[in-house]
């Protein structure tokens, strides 16, 4: 075996030599004229509508400057190991930018700092990184908006009431941020009852499950704040099943088209629109300008919109997508 | 010269008394081993909370396990004929997807949206059937391929953004009752029955079992290999379908991975179930009961407010322990 | 004379080397022709680096898929062992080198809980690893609240990222592994007993070795190289995660199969690894290509099928050609 | 030779297994340099016995002695330790590894006792191969053997531990004369090095041929042990079973009717050239010839097992251009195979299971099934054949090797088929089940049915088949009319004439 493994490992190795060095002008060839440029977007996972519409988001913004945007993302759901693949994988390819979700905010700071060493200009969409040099961050701040969403929660409910929270797919940056915006919210109010806070992976099957499970222990919810729409709606239908829907209050977080649907029927009574569109679109933007050697700010705060009965008629186009 | 078959004319040796073997305790015992263990865990469980055995909740707890039961009986069936199933879950998926483009995105009837999703169920089925009796491929490879082709399809079918609200007349297979219980425990029944019967009382069933046991010896009993084979995967692919179908008439929606979470609880509860992974043994009830378990032992830890991070390891600790068990109970006759 | 050294070449390339090789460089010349970013030295670095997690793990499969046995806890067990890694240096401020012996302990002793599973409680591999799994993700995530633990020494960095005679640190790590496991399966008894494992264990039973223990061992193995792996990992994202290494496992799985390894009693450390590699650079690759992932998916079963499919044609031809040669 | 003390002694010693008293208090010795026979009906306890003595079991009662030590702690480490060695009724080889690998398993040469030796091992395995007359390369896989070969191997395997104490479980079941010579000389050389010497066979002339003395069991009871020289192999049967059976091959009158299976010119695999046979209704026609002479090959052609072409293949007055197993078995054709563990046998599924297996579609047309009928129909083959234990829902696994065979008989005449081929009918059956199985296919073709018997046993050919056909090098060789002499067939099998 070993024999065999010279004999095949041998001539990969030496060809990958050989090729290097013509590779490599090749590409500074290429570099030279300004032709398209080719950008790199990847998100958490595929498994969850709100990266789609971050994709949408930027790839509009993408082709209105003719970039081509290549889109990946891990095959298991929020999997950090696999995500560090696909940016070495875009680093390898030598894109021209790469916008970034981070599934981890520690975890993939190497990652960034390799494309760094490569000199790819790396933007954040919707989550930060705790290191490595990003030309920018645009996101709503989760912990402060999911802060926003709870404290409307708050006032629906006078102040007063049991609540049950679902939380994220444990360890996941967002899921983290958002536990803490709400639980912060909440020790501001002694007399909100937390009765359970679980987690339901940010899916709507959890969602559904978990709450039917907690109406089984909990024969009084006044309000379910979800820290996503996806959980939101799976606690909706659970309550809806059970014909408690009209006395519990369902709050989500993302603003899917999905949820926006919800909240136009009464069936949610809030989300915090953080208009992912716009995360991704404002990410390549900032990529384009900085390639063109433009200014480009640091933090690109993307207003995080509260969604409640009363401004849902903005929302109508987005809605009618839906169908 | 006489057609006749004298045969049953040759004299036979000296009457012989059949030994009939009564069941000793401990065959009993194993028996009912399992059951007993569901019992225990509930019994333990409502101890600590008296929400658990409130009718409600019971009925909570099988509506629940109503689509990791019939995909698991799926997987029950591939397992008796000695193989496994890697794709029922990204089948529950994709078939559950093809539904819900039916029901969304054309003016067909909800009923169709059925007969589509349960098609694909077999077609996909039948694919990795033929994967493994024709070209003869390990079953675990097998399906493990289709698994990537099944959530391929999926996303190809469903593109962006997920299919969501369906017509009541579709959700009521997930929400809706008839006579007070619940309709996924009903359609959980009426397949349960039907597999149960399905496995025991005919000659197609009894062939997958033999299979399971000797397929050499299988074959040179006159049964058709491959066409057996086959109809085994198409089952299960079906059952996939169903379940898939429960699933997304209870969400009111489907997303692109919804199935994945059902692969590995499909493979453990038949053998907390007493199925043998090794063919030829095993069986509906065993199933059933060690999908209920698993799904107790979660729906038990929400009521009791258990930190969600360590529900994978309790459910760990308990699948292991439930199928040890009954290797003891099974090794003492 | 001349026939001699055709049958030799046949025999080369049918059976001293594993199909999955041909079918490798293809892909490769396929991929290396439609982009030149893909046959580059850069690439190839990048290879190393991300592939030694799944090349390792793929060879301590290996051996537990000789068996007869089927692993799918190591992806869980090494989030574990890279927790335990990033807690010791972290919170106990451990040396990194007893960080990883440490790790690599907590990896045998996982591996060796699936033996015990296997062995003594008699639970097929496919359950008992699957409730390891449980447990080891259960733990990963309560012993820090599922948060990441990040803030390793600087140091720590080299294994995932520096280069040792400039070969990357990770290629190392794999060269090592598979010397290792090579050795063990083709050189030493304990091979033997795992092949005999797999192939007829009564036999192995009635030749008086405690066959037993040489199982637990095989899947010790399997838990040490989880083990390492996690090192590794854990110095590439100069962090740990709980979640991280999940789904792992079945990658490993289709690398151990695709290296030739889906009946018990065969397998080979090269197959393992060759597998392993064979998944790494289809990803890799269509990722150059810039294939969007939501339809590399379908690619990728249908290739992993063609690829098995293949294999296993040419080991029936193989094994005819000897049929026919046994007559002559 | 009787005056030293024994090599081994095994005092009342007792096993049960669930629902069976195996052993039941049996005493047995064996002296250093002679050849002691046990011989038994089928699930006498013959194999228990000895994988008690192998430490395979473990014993519930009784002592073992070697050497007139008491031995207290017996395991198969124990018992290679004191140099017992056995070759066992199944196979116990690795088929993907080596020859050599498979002869020294547990007992590797290492060097600096950590890496194989394989050169040496390779050596020593050549060696030992060639002292028992068996030419195959020690690296090549066992998967490569032919069934003979790999039982020679077991062999090989045991005698490389060079043991004092050799057992041999039925080994020669499955070898051909020239094998079984070699093994017989083999066995003359370890006596003069003075190793004891367990030999179980039910083929009665070997006794003659090779032993000693004579240990005869019965439903896991010892009826006693006798010197060879002063018994008779009638006395010897009597004592395995307990009556005088009916005389052996009852094959006398036949009256054959018109052409049932009819064969020209087929072709199958490499081992079937060029095959043209021809059975009548209500008469036994025998086909004989060497061991892979291509007979097994031939019937699992007809049967459709394995691929086949012919110029002309009529069954049952119908013409057939293909057929598969399903098909046979749907036209009333039935195969009971040679090597029935592998394509007879659904270990753990319970003996009713397995009878009905293969008459389920007959019986159960439309696919349903009645319980009751399935028992009935199992019932009156487990009569029929006074299959022990008889007991409906025991698991086949747990029969002893020859009452797992009337299973496997009993499935297949279930089925009612009116053309039977029976592979090897009594090989590794005791004289009991013989004369049964016999009688019984003479009965079978008496009302009407067509038999085609492969056989190895010259006598049993002899005595059996109306008309017998002979097997050389794929090709039937030659036909003889009943009555024919043993040289004659000897020479047509051989190619010489
Ligand atoms: N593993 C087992 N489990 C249960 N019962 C067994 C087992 N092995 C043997 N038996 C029973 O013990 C009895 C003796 O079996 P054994 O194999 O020793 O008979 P034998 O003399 O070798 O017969 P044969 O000549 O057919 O090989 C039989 O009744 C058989 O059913
Ligand atoms: N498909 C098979 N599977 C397993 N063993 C087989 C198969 N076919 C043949 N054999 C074994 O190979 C050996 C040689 O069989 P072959 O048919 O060549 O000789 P034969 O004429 O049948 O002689 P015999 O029947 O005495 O072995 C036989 O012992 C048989 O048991
Ligand atoms: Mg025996
Ligand atoms: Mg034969």
């Amino acid at each position: 075996q070993p024999a065999a493994a010279a004999e095949e490992a041998a001539p990969a190795e030496e060809a990958a030599v050989e090729e290097a060095a013509p590779a490599e002008d090749a590409a500074a060839e290429e570099a030279a004229p300004a032709e398209a440029l080719t950008f790199g977007l990847v998100t958490k996972a595929l498994n969850n509508p709100f990266w789609e519409m971050v994709h949408e988001g930027s790839l509009k913004v993408a082709e209105a400057n003719n970039v081509e945007l290549l889109y990946l993302a891990p095959t298991k759901a929020n999997n950090l190991e696999e995500q560090t693949r696909l940016v070495d994988d875009l680093i390898a390819k030598k894109v021209d930018g790469i916008v970034l979700v981070p599934v981890d905010s520690t975890g993939i700071v190497p990652a960034i700092e390799r494309a760094n060493e490569a000199g790819i200009p790396v933007a954040l969409a919707n989550t930060n990184a705790a290191g490595g040099e990003v030309i920018t961050f645009s996101a709503v701040e989760n912990y402060e908006a999911m802060k926003i969403l709870a404290e409307y929660a708050m006032e629906t409910l006078g102040g007063t009431g049991k609540v049950i929270i679902l939380e994220g797919t444990a360890g996941a940056q967002t899921a983290i941020d958002r536990k803490a915006g709400v639980d912060d919210t909440i020790a501001n109010y002694p007399d909100i009852e937390v009765l359970a806070s679980q987690t339901a992976d940010f899916q709507r099957a959890q969602g559904l499950t978990v709450m039917e499970n907690l109406l089984q222990a909990y024969p009084e919810i006044d309000a379910v704040i979800a820290c996503n729409d996806e959980m939101a709606l799976g606690a909706v239908e659970a309550l809806d099943a059970a014909g408690r829907l009209g006395d519990t209050m369902v709050f989500g977080f993302d603003g899917n088209n999905d949820a926006l649907k919800a909240v136009s029927e009464d069936r949610m009574v809030a989300t915090c629109f953080q208009n992912p569109e716009m995360q991704g679109g404002d990410a390549v933007q900032a990529l384009i300008d900085y390639i063109a050697g433009k200014e480009v700010p640091a933090r690109i705060q993307t207003t995080a919109i509260l969604v409640t009965k009363d401004n849902i008629a903005d929302f109508a186009d987005k809605i009618a997508a839906a169908q | 010269m006489n057609k006749k078959n004298n045969l049953a004319e040759t004299e036979m040796t000296e009457d012989v008394q059949l030994i009939h073997e009564k069941p000793s305790i401990g065959k009993i015992l194993s028996r009912f081993s399992r059951l007993g263990a569901l019992l225990l865990l509930c019994i333990g469980i409502s101890l600590l909370n008296q929400n658990f055995l409130k009718v409600s909740n019971l009925i909570n707890v099988f509506r629940q396990a109503a689509p990791q039961i019939v995909i698991s009986l799926g997987m029950t069936i591939v397992f008796l004929t000695g193989g496994i199933d890697l794709s029922l879950g990204s089948v529950v998926t994709m078939t559950s997807v093809v539904s819900g483009y039916v029901l969304t995105q054309t003016e067909l009837p909800w009923w169709f949206a059925i007969i589509a999703a349960i098609g694909a169920g077999a077609l996909s089925g039948f694919v990795t059937g033929q994967l493994i009796a024709i070209v003869k491929l390990p079953s675990a490879v097998a399906s493990y391929g289709m698994l990537w082709v099944g959530r391929g399809l999926a996303f190809a079918i469903m593109g962006a953004s997920p299919f969501f609200s369906f017509p009541d007349s579709f959700r009521y297979l997930g929400r809706g009752y008839l006579l007070g219980i619940p309709m996924p425990i009903w359609i959980v029944a009426i397949i349960a029955l039907i597999m149960g019967w399905f496995l025991k009382y005919t000659t197609l069933g009894r062939s997958l079992y033999a299979i399971g046991a000797n397929p050499h010896a299988a074959r040179a009993s006159g049964i058709k290999l491959s066409r057996t084979l086959v109809s085994a995967y198409i089952i299960s692919g079906m059952l996939a379908a169903i379940g898939g179908i429960i699933l997304a008439a209870r969400l009111n929606a489907v997303d692109q991975d919804m199935g994945a979470s059902f692969l590995l609880p499909a493979i453990a509860s038949p053998v907390m179930g007493g199925t043998s992974m090794a063919g030829g043994q095993g069986g509906v009830a065993g199933t059933i009961i060690g999908s209920l378990i698993m799904i107790i032992v979660t729906n038990g830890m929400n009521l009791l407010g258990i930190n969600s991070l360590w529900q994978q390891l309790v459910t760990g600790i308990v699948v292991v322990l439930s199928v040890w068990l009954d290797v003891i109970m099974r090794k003492r006759n | 004379m001349k026939a001699n050294n055709g049958k030799q070449l046949r025999q080369f390339i049918l059976e001293k080397v594993p199909t999955v090789t041909w079918i490798l460089i293809v892909m490769m010349i396929y991929f290396s022709a439609s982009n030149s970013n893909f046959l580059t030295f850069a690439n190839a670095a990048n290879l190393c680096r991300q592939g030694a997690i799944l090349l390792i793990l793929c060879l301590g499969v290996i051996v537990v898929k000789i068996t007869g046995g089927i692993e799918l806890s190591n992806g869980a067990v090494m989030s574990l062992c890279g927790m335990v890694l990033a807690w010791v240096m972290v919170n106990m401020n451990m040396p990194p080198y007893l960080a990883i012996i440490i790790s690599m302990l907590v990896g045998i002793l996982f591996g060796t809980l699936n033996g015990i599973f296997v062995t003594f409680m008699g639970i097929p591999s496919f359950v008992a690893t699957l409730g390891t799994q449980g447990i080891a993700v259960g733990l990963a995530l309560g012993m820090n609240n599922g948060n990441v633990i990040g803030g390793l020494p600087e140091k720590f960095s080299i294994i995932g990222n520096d280069n040792f005679l400039n070969i990357p640190i990770p290629l190392w790590a794999i060269i090592l592994v598979f010397i290792l496991t090579s050795v063990l399966l083709n050189k030493t008894p304990f091979g033997v007993y795992v092949y005999a494992l797999g192939g007829n264990e009564e036999a192995l039973k009635l030749s008086g070795k405690p066959a037993w223990l040489y199982k637990v061992l095989a899947y010790s193995y399997s838990g040490l190289t989880a083990g390492i792996a996690a090192c590794i990992l854990t110095s590439r994202n100069m962090a740990a995660q709980p979640t991280v290494g999940l789904g792992m496992e079945f990658e490993a799985f289709a690398g151990a199969v695709l290296g030739g390894s889906y009946i018990a009693g065969k397998g080979t450390a090269m197959g393992g690894v060759l597998g392993g590699i064979f998944i790494l650079i289809l990803r890799n690759g269509l990722n150059i290509l810039g294939i969007p992932t939501y339809l590399q998916l379908a690619i990728f079963g249908t290739v992993l099928i063609t690829a098995i499919v293949l294999s296993t044609l040419v080991e029936r031809r193989v094994q005819k050609m000897r049929d026919e040669e046994r007559e002559e | 030779m009787k005056g030293n003390t024994p090599l081994l002694e095994m005092k009342e010693i007792s096993k049960s297994f669930p629902g069976v008293k195996a052993l039941d208090h049996v005493s047995f010795d064996l002296f250093p340099g002679e050849v002691h026979v046990l011989v038994g009906e089928n699930g006498a306890g013959k194999s228990t016995l000895m994988k008690v003595l192998a430490g395979a079991y473990p014993k519930d009662e009784g002592e073992i002695f070697i050497n007139g030590e008491t031995q207290s702690r017996w395991s198969p480490t124990a018992a290679r330790a004191q140099g017992v060695a056995m070759v066992y009724q199944e196979f116990t080889l690795l088929p993907f590894r080596s020859v050599a690998e498979n002869i020294f398993l547990g007992r590797e040469k290492t060097l600096a006792g950590l890496f194989l030796d394989k050169a040496s091992m390779h050596q020593e395995a050549g060696k030992i191969l060639k002292s028992i007359g068996v030419d195959v390369d020690p690296r090549v896989s066992v998967l490569e053997l032919g069934v003979a070969e790999q039982q020679m191997v077991e062999i090989a395997k045991a005698l490389a531990m060079d043991a004092r104490i050799l057992v041999l479980d039925e080994p020669t079941s499955a070898l051909s004369l020239r094998e079984i010579e070699q093994l017989f000389s083999t066995v003359a050389k370890l006596k003069k090095n003075g190793v004891g010497i367990i030999y179980i066979s039910h083929r009665m002339e070997e006794l003659k041929q090779i032993g000693d003395r004579v240990t005869v069991m019965r439903d896991g009871q010892l009826i006693g042990t006798r010197e060879v020289a002063d018994i008779t192999i009638d006395e010897v049967i009597t004592m395995m079973i307990g009556r005088e059976i009916n005389e052996l091959f009852p094959r006398h009158h036949c009256q054959p009717g018109e052409v049932a299976l009819s064969v020209k010119g087929m072709k199958s695999g490499k081992k079937v050239k060029n095959v043209n046979l021809e059975v009548h209704f209500g008469e036994i026609v025998g086909l004989s010839g060497l061991v892979g002479s291509g007979r097994t090959e031939t019937a699992r052609a007809i049967f459709g097992l394995d691929h086949m072409t012919a110029d002309d293949l009529e069954i049952l007055g119908k013409k057939y251009k293909h057929i598969d197993p399903s098909l046979a078995v749907d036209i009333g054709v039935g195969l009971i195979p040679e090597d029935r563990r592998r394509d007879g046998l659904f270990p753990i599924l319970s003996m009713e299971k397995n009878l009905v297996m293969v008459c389920l579609r007959k019986i159960f047309p439309n696919g349903v099934m009645k319980p009751s009928v399935e028992k009935k129909t199992a019932t009156e083959y487990v009569k029929k054949f006074d299959i022990q234990p008889p007991a409906l829902d025991r698991i086949v696994h747990h029969l002893s090797g020859g009452n797992q065979q009337k299973v496997v008989i009993g499935k297949w005449l279930a089925a009612k088929p009116r053309v039977i081929i029976i592979d090897e009918p009594t090989r590794g059956i005791d004289v009991g089940a013989k004369s049964e199985v016999h009688s019984f296919m003479d009965r079978l073709a008496n009302s009407g049915h067509a038999i085609l018997m492969i056989s190895s046993e010259m006598p049993e050919i002899l005595g059996m088949s109306d008309r017998i056909y002979v097997m050389h090098e794929g090709k039937v060789a030659g036909e003889f009319p009943r009555g024919t002499d043993s040289e004659e067939i000897l020479r047509c099998a051989m190619g010489v004439n």
